[in-house]
């Protein structure tokens, strides 16, 4: 690593790596209960409080197990770029396809929990016949 | 261009010659340009300009180009929405509905089905008619047809009326027009379906009201539920 | 000639391509996370199936992640000891990273095992999830089930086997051909609806408290209903064959007479007919009442399965779960894709392996190493993803 | 099914692999003064990955039905249902397959290129002194690198649709010619997003590379600088950004959501902007030079032209309105054209007539040249010109027999004079094959810097050896100091430090 330079490498000690890895840990074991806990009743704050842990550590790793933190940010430059547009790509799909549910054909709505009421189409009792 | 049916047809066929003029104009002045820079600057001058840029003149013609620009894409925003987007609303006891589609367009490889409500002027239920490849509608009125596919993807083509929507399986999709003319013209397919793709076609007539009464009235009464079956799958 | 060059950035081209390799594949899983999202919240609303309903289990997702944020610990240290210069240490590291990403790797293969145990496949011919309680579903269950019979009766040895059988052959009589005789003497699509959708929440429940009152609602009634059928149907059974009875008795004394008037005659042919009648009737009857009585039964054996029926009696009939299939797809689509770099990491670990790990390779160590975390992080967003949601 | 493979086979396997492949292979190290590539290894696994997927797209000619049978945009469901057309059985699969080697292959040649521009630069190569050129090759390499991989696994998505019967395109069981029905619960629209995220930016991948040459032939034949350099830079880097948000104006009429339509005809218009600035630039570069009309120059200036009326077509069409008009009518198809052959084509070969000497250390003929480019110009023209026209008439595009259509008649005259000029833009072809061919063995032998040209490679031995340079390149200047006022010749090469040392130059050489 030396002829690559990088001498701002010397400061990190294992005890960093441990308390990263202990907060980890812990934010996995906070995931895990906020699924399980009364947040998850209304779905919206749920999901994002977990995305919210699930983001925290993420940067945990990409800045202290990856070396970020004590990297000059060149890396940014591109991998920046690249979650702005992923999450572009996304932010683009979800209005166009995600909640388009209005649009469904009524066999596909019919099997919906909450449309349960619609006519259904599919169950045509010519098919049924008795037998034994 | 053929000639336009409906009047959104008309409104795209006012955009589409003033964008080409515009072209047109860029295009001639551009190559204009290129050609006097050719036929003067040839090898015969001494020395070239040692010319690096000039950031007035970016600047001019980095704004200028986007004022246009904005200007187009506000000025057809309108029609767009006219087209795709505002569907035609009728009243209903004081409300503004969506007006309920007329015909129901199923497409399927390779061929177009075209569904009438029956005596209870809904369509989707058992008494629909049900015709292949002929689409009766009448003048002068906002038309609705609600589109869908049995199979693959498919796109209901008129291009005298400049109409295009594609046919998702899976998505139902409205398209409307408002014809201003009766006429004879014909409906293609304009998304691949497959091998049959260009022998994809319908006719579509354009009648006046009364005659669209009479030639419905006279379907629904030569149509027994019996004939063909009723959800047509091939 | 060695040429002389001026990086734009201090670190060797392997780490640079490496960090461009991320972005790229940053991108690769944007695209398969954002299918995910696009076909979730694309399903009908309400139509996801919950975790239960899919057999999975959140807490062995959890000790994944845990086995895969220690192994991502591991490997810094891996590559911290590499950089000091310490190649056994940093061999020890690597291998305790490898064994936690094989672990990783087992892990996720128990869990596969036992979607498939359930029946829970991604691929269609297979799969025996159903979208919708339709008529496509009761025809796939009939087949099915008969043909589970069919293979036991032809090796039906053992006495526990002997038992299954007849569980199966209650099955198919009061519960699936109950169901079909029920959806085909209705014309209402609700009722229709109701009565395969009952049939599918007992053979594999997915708990969804609205689902389950109405179930509950129509499979008490309809166990009412079939108690006081079966009680009529008896009465009226009984009834006939004791009409029967009498009928037969006096055509015996009526054919006993010696020289028959024409009266008598047309009394005996009439008696005749009537007792004809009342046999084919007794035959519908009986038909009736097996199937009021198996459906009785059914009701009764199989009203307090454990898990459903598939679960109970490990039969792998096929199931309803609205979006199911969509459910199976991305879910073995993103985990499929994960558990495939996490098994390229282990192949890079294993290449470096028999390697001497000092200083002069930490470069290498490293560039694998920001591949594995990569990898940690993927799985940070997929847990929640699909195990919490 | 022939247009599925000549747009698979030309977008994929002609333009992208020439332009990035191959130019992008050679010049690159030259243009930056490496001695190679970062990754030579990675380079050959990248070439041999080409292979498969070449073999996996003409293995597929020979299954039945003679190709994949939907179209080189691969929309499900008719490319997933496994009989919905007749090269949809194992033709299609190949297909998808041979596209997924291609992806690997391009991101590792794309992974290679950035980290050799970024890190293998000679001294004093800052990044705004390397030639458009490379500018283009390493936007067009970071396109790529984010682009791809999203088709990729949508690549991937579709090939489990088909072999393992998922359903992530599939939106219900739906069953096509008695096909038995898949799973559903999936999104077609859904491959149409991922397949334009990638395939719109692939579209700016293919000709980015080739504005960046021109830029250089224009600026080198014009004995000028190139007008404005950093404008130039920021409007490639605005083509790329902005690039990556315009895919949906694919889809203006597919059923999208309309409001989101209205935003990416916004971002739309918006691209148009940088490409204009380019075009003036080039003009404007023209403008006030001593222009040489040798070959690579008639290309570039026949590049310009072409490009500006591909250009204004887009505009048109970016136009919502208009496009539900002219949507998947050959006024497309005239359009594309226009920017994938009109343009990047001629730029290409103009590149080979400009950077043959170096390549092959002999000159090509240039009166042969000059022959080829007025043929192919002319027949360019006749070729796709018409189809602008025949758009707007509304002919449908990828119709066996568009005469189906009874008002497609009186369009038959057209279409036979398109298929006349078609053939000779194809035979004008056979003169540029003898000329290279021919020069190869032939022509006048090359020194170093025939064109007289500033940038890095032209310092280099023509053919340049292994390593590519016989000494240690650094850079003084930016490659566009033509016609500086302080040298006496209208040259002075990014080598040299000091006007006073251009006669070295020359001993040196």
């Amino acid at each position: 690593m030396n002829e690559t330079g990088q001498p701002t490498h010397k400061k990190n000690s294992p005890f960093i790596f441990i308390i990263v890895f202990l907060m980890l840990c812990a934010l996995t074991g906070l995931s895990f209960w906020i699924g399980r806990s009364h947040l998850m009743e209304d779905k919206f704050t749920g999901w994002s409080a977990m995305m919210a842990v699930s983001v925290a550590k993420a940067m945990l790793v990409v800045l202290f197990f990856m070396h970020l933190w004590w990297e000059r940010p060149w890396k940014y430059v591109l991998t920046l770029p690249a979650i702005i547009m992923g999450a572009l790509l996304v932010l683009l799909l979800v209005p166009d396809i995600g909640f388009r549910t209005e649009r469904y054909s009524q066999e596909r709505n019919s099997s919906a929990a909450e449309s349960r009421e619609l006519t259904l189409d599919s169950v045509n009792s010519e098919d049924v016949h008795f037998e034994r | 261009m053929p000639e336009s049916y409906s009047n959104a047809g008309n409104t795209i066929d006012y955009l589409f010659n003033g964008l080409h003029l515009l072209s047109a104009l860029i295009l001639v002045g551009t190559m204009l340009a290129i050609g006097w820079i050719v036929w003067k600057f040839d090898e015969s001058r001494e020395q070239a300009q040692h010319i690096h840029h000039n950031t007035r003149l970016e600047l001019v013609w980095s704004i200028i180009p986007c004022i246009i620009l904005v200007f187009i894409a506000f000025y057809q925003m309108n029609s767009w929405a006219e087209n795709k987007m505002n569907r035609p609303t009728i009243e209903v006891g004081g409300q503004t509905i969506p007006k309920p589609p007329l015909v129901l367009v199923k497409a399927k490889q390779f061929g177009w089905e075209f569904h009438y409500a029956g005596e209870d002027d809904r369509i989707q239920t058992q008494d629909d008619v049900y015709i292949e490849n002929e689409l009766v509608v009448p003048v002068g009125q906002d038309v609705v047809l609600q589109l869908e596919s049995y199979d693959v993807i498919h796109s209901f083509s008129v291009v005298e009326l400049r109409l295009k929507q594609d046919i998702v399986p899976g998505m139902i999709q409205f398209a409307w027009f408002n014809a201003t003319r009766e006429g004879e013209m014909e409906i293609a397919c304009a998304e691949l379906c497959g091998w049959g793709h260009y022998k994809m076609t319908a006719r579509m007539r354009i009648v006046s009201q009364s005659e669209f009464d009479n030639w419905l009235s006279r379907v629904t009464r030569e149509y027994s539920p019996n004939f063909g079956s009723d959800d047509g799958t091939p | 000639m060695g040429l002389i060059y001026q990086p734009a950035v201090p670190v060797s081209p392997g780490k640079l391509a490496v960090w461009l390799f991320l972005s790229t594949e940053i991108m690769f899983f944007t695209a398969l996370i954002g299918t995910y999202i696009v076909l979730r919240f694309g399903a009908p609303e309400g139509s996801w199936p919950t975790t239960s309903a899919v057999r999975i289990v959140e807490w062995i997702g959890a000790l994944n992640t845990f086995v895969l944020i220690c192994s991502s610990g591991t490997i810094v240290f891996a590559f911290e000891n590499a950089r000091r210069d310490k190649p056994a240490q940093a061999k020890i590291w690597l291998l305790l990273t490898m064994l936690l990403g094989g672990a990783f790797l087992g892990i996720k293969a128990y869990e596969y095992g036992s979607k498939f145990a359930h029946g829970i496949y991604p691929r269609v011919p297979r799969s025996l999830i159903y979208d919708r309680p339709d008529i496509n579903y009761l025809s796939g269950l009939k087949q099915n089930l008969s043909q589970e019979i069919r293979d036991l009766e032809e090796t039906k040895a053992s006495p526990d086997e002997q038992q299954k059988l007849e569980t199966l052959y209650l099955l198919q009589l009061g519960m699936v051909g109950w169901t079909e005789q029920k959806v085909g003497s209705t014309d209402d699509p609700m009722m229709k609806r109701l009565a395969i959708e009952s049939l599918a929440q007992q053979i594999y429940p997915i708990s969804d408290p609205q689902t389950d009152e109405r179930i509950n609602t129509y499979v008490a009634n309809e166990a009412n209903e079939v108690q006081m059928l079966f009680g009529e149907e008896n009465a009226k059974l009984k009834e006939t064959e004791l009409t029967l009875k009498s009928t037969q008795s006096d055509i015996g004394q009526l054919s006993g007479i010696k020289e028959p008037n024409d009266e008598v005659k047309s009394t005996l042919a009439q008696k005749t007919k009537l007792a004809n009648q009342l046999t084919a009737q007794i035959t519908a009857l009986t038909k009736k009442t097996t199937l009021l009585r198996k459906r009785k039964e059914a009701l009764e054996i199989f009203k307090d399965v454990h898990g459903g029926i598939n679960e109970h009696y490990h039969l792998k009939l096929p199931m309803v779960i609205p979006s199911g299939n969509t459910w199976a797809n991305t879910y073995f689509l993103l985990t499929g894709f994960h558990a495939l770099h996490v098994f390229g990491g282990l192949v890079a670990f294993l290449v470096l392996c028999p390697k001497r790990l000092g200083a002069s390779r930490a470069g290498l160590v490293e560039n694998v190493a920001l591949y594995w975390h990569f990898v940690d992080i993927v799985w940070i967003f997929l847990f929640p993803l699909l195990y919490l949601f | 099914m022939l247009f599925t493979m000549h747009a698979t086979i030309m977008i994929f396997f002609v333009i992208i692999p020439i332009l990035a492949g191959g130019f992008g292979n050679y010049l690159i190290p030259l243009m930056i003064g490496a001695e190679d590539m970062a990754f030579p290894r990675l380079n050959m696994c990248s070439y041999w990955f080409m292979w498969p997927a070449f073999g996996c797209m003409i293995l597929s000619f020979f299954m039945p039905g003679h190709g994949p049978g939907a179209g080189w945009t691969s929309y499900p469901p008719l490319s997933v249902l496994l009989s919905s057309a007749p090269g949809s059985g194992n033709a299609q699969t190949l297909w998808t397959l041979g596209m997924i080697f291609i992806g690997v292959a391009s991101m590792m040649g794309s992974l290679n290129y950035m980290t050799t521009i970024i890190q293998m630069r000679a001294p004093g190569m800052h990044m705004f002194r390397m030639p458009m050129t490379v500018w283009g090759m390493f936007i067009t390499a970071i396109m790529q690198a984010f682009a791809l991989p999203v088709l990729t696994a949508a690549l991937l998505m579709q090939l489990s649709d088909r072999v393992l019967l998922t359903g992530f395109f599939l939106p219900e069981a739906i069953a096509a010619n008695n096909a038995s029905p898949a799973s559903g619960g999936g999104q077609p629209l859904l491959w149409q997003h991922l397949f334009w995220f990638y395939s719109h930016p692939a579209v700016y991948i293919m000709i980015l590379p080739a504005m960046g040459m021109v830029s250089d032939m224009l600026s080198c034949f014009s004995r000028k600088p190139l007008f404005g350099y950093r404008p130039m830079v920021y409007s490639i880097t605005a083509i790329a950004g902005l690039g990556f948000i315009v895919w949906g104006h694919h889809m203006f009429i597919s059923g999208m959501n309309q409001i989101l339509a209205v935003s990416f005809m916004v971002s739309t218009m918006l691209i148009a902007l940088p490409s204009g600035i380019k075009v003036f630039n080039w003009i404007g570069t023209m403008y006030g030079g001593r222009l040489h009309l040798t070959t690579p120059m008639l290309f570039s200036i026949g590049f310009v032209s072409m490009f500006i009326i591909g250009g204004l077509s887009g505009i048109v069409m970016a136009a919502p309105p208009v496009d539900i008009m002219i949507h998947d009518t050959y006024y497309i198809v005239a359009h594309l054209h226009y920017v994938l052959f009109g343009s990047s084509i001629l730029g290409v070969m103009g590149a080979i007539y400009f950077w043959f000497p170096k390549m092959f250390g002999r000159m090509m003929n240039d009166s042969l040249g000059k022959l080829h480019f007025l043929l192919t110009f002319v027949f360019l023209n006749g070729t796709f010109y018409p189809m602008h026209l025949l758009g707007a008439k509304g002919f449908p595009r990828r119709y066996a027999d568009p005469y189906q259509l009874e008002g497609m008649l009186e369009l038959l005259p057209m279409n036979q004079f398109m298929t006349y000029c078609a053939i000779g833009m194809g035979a004008a072809q056979l003169i540029f094959l003898v000329n290279f061919v021919g020069s190869m063995f032939v022509g006048p032998k090359a020194d170093r810097n025939p064109w007289n040209s500033n940038s890095l490679e032209w310092s280099a031995p023509s053919p340049p050896g292994h390593g590519n340079f016989d000494f240690q390149p650094i850079v003084y200047r930016g490659p566009y100091e033509y016609s500086h006022p302080d040298t006496e010749t209208d040259h002075f090469p990014q080598i040299v430090a000091e006007a006073t040392d251009m006669k070295n130059v020359e001993v040196n050489a």
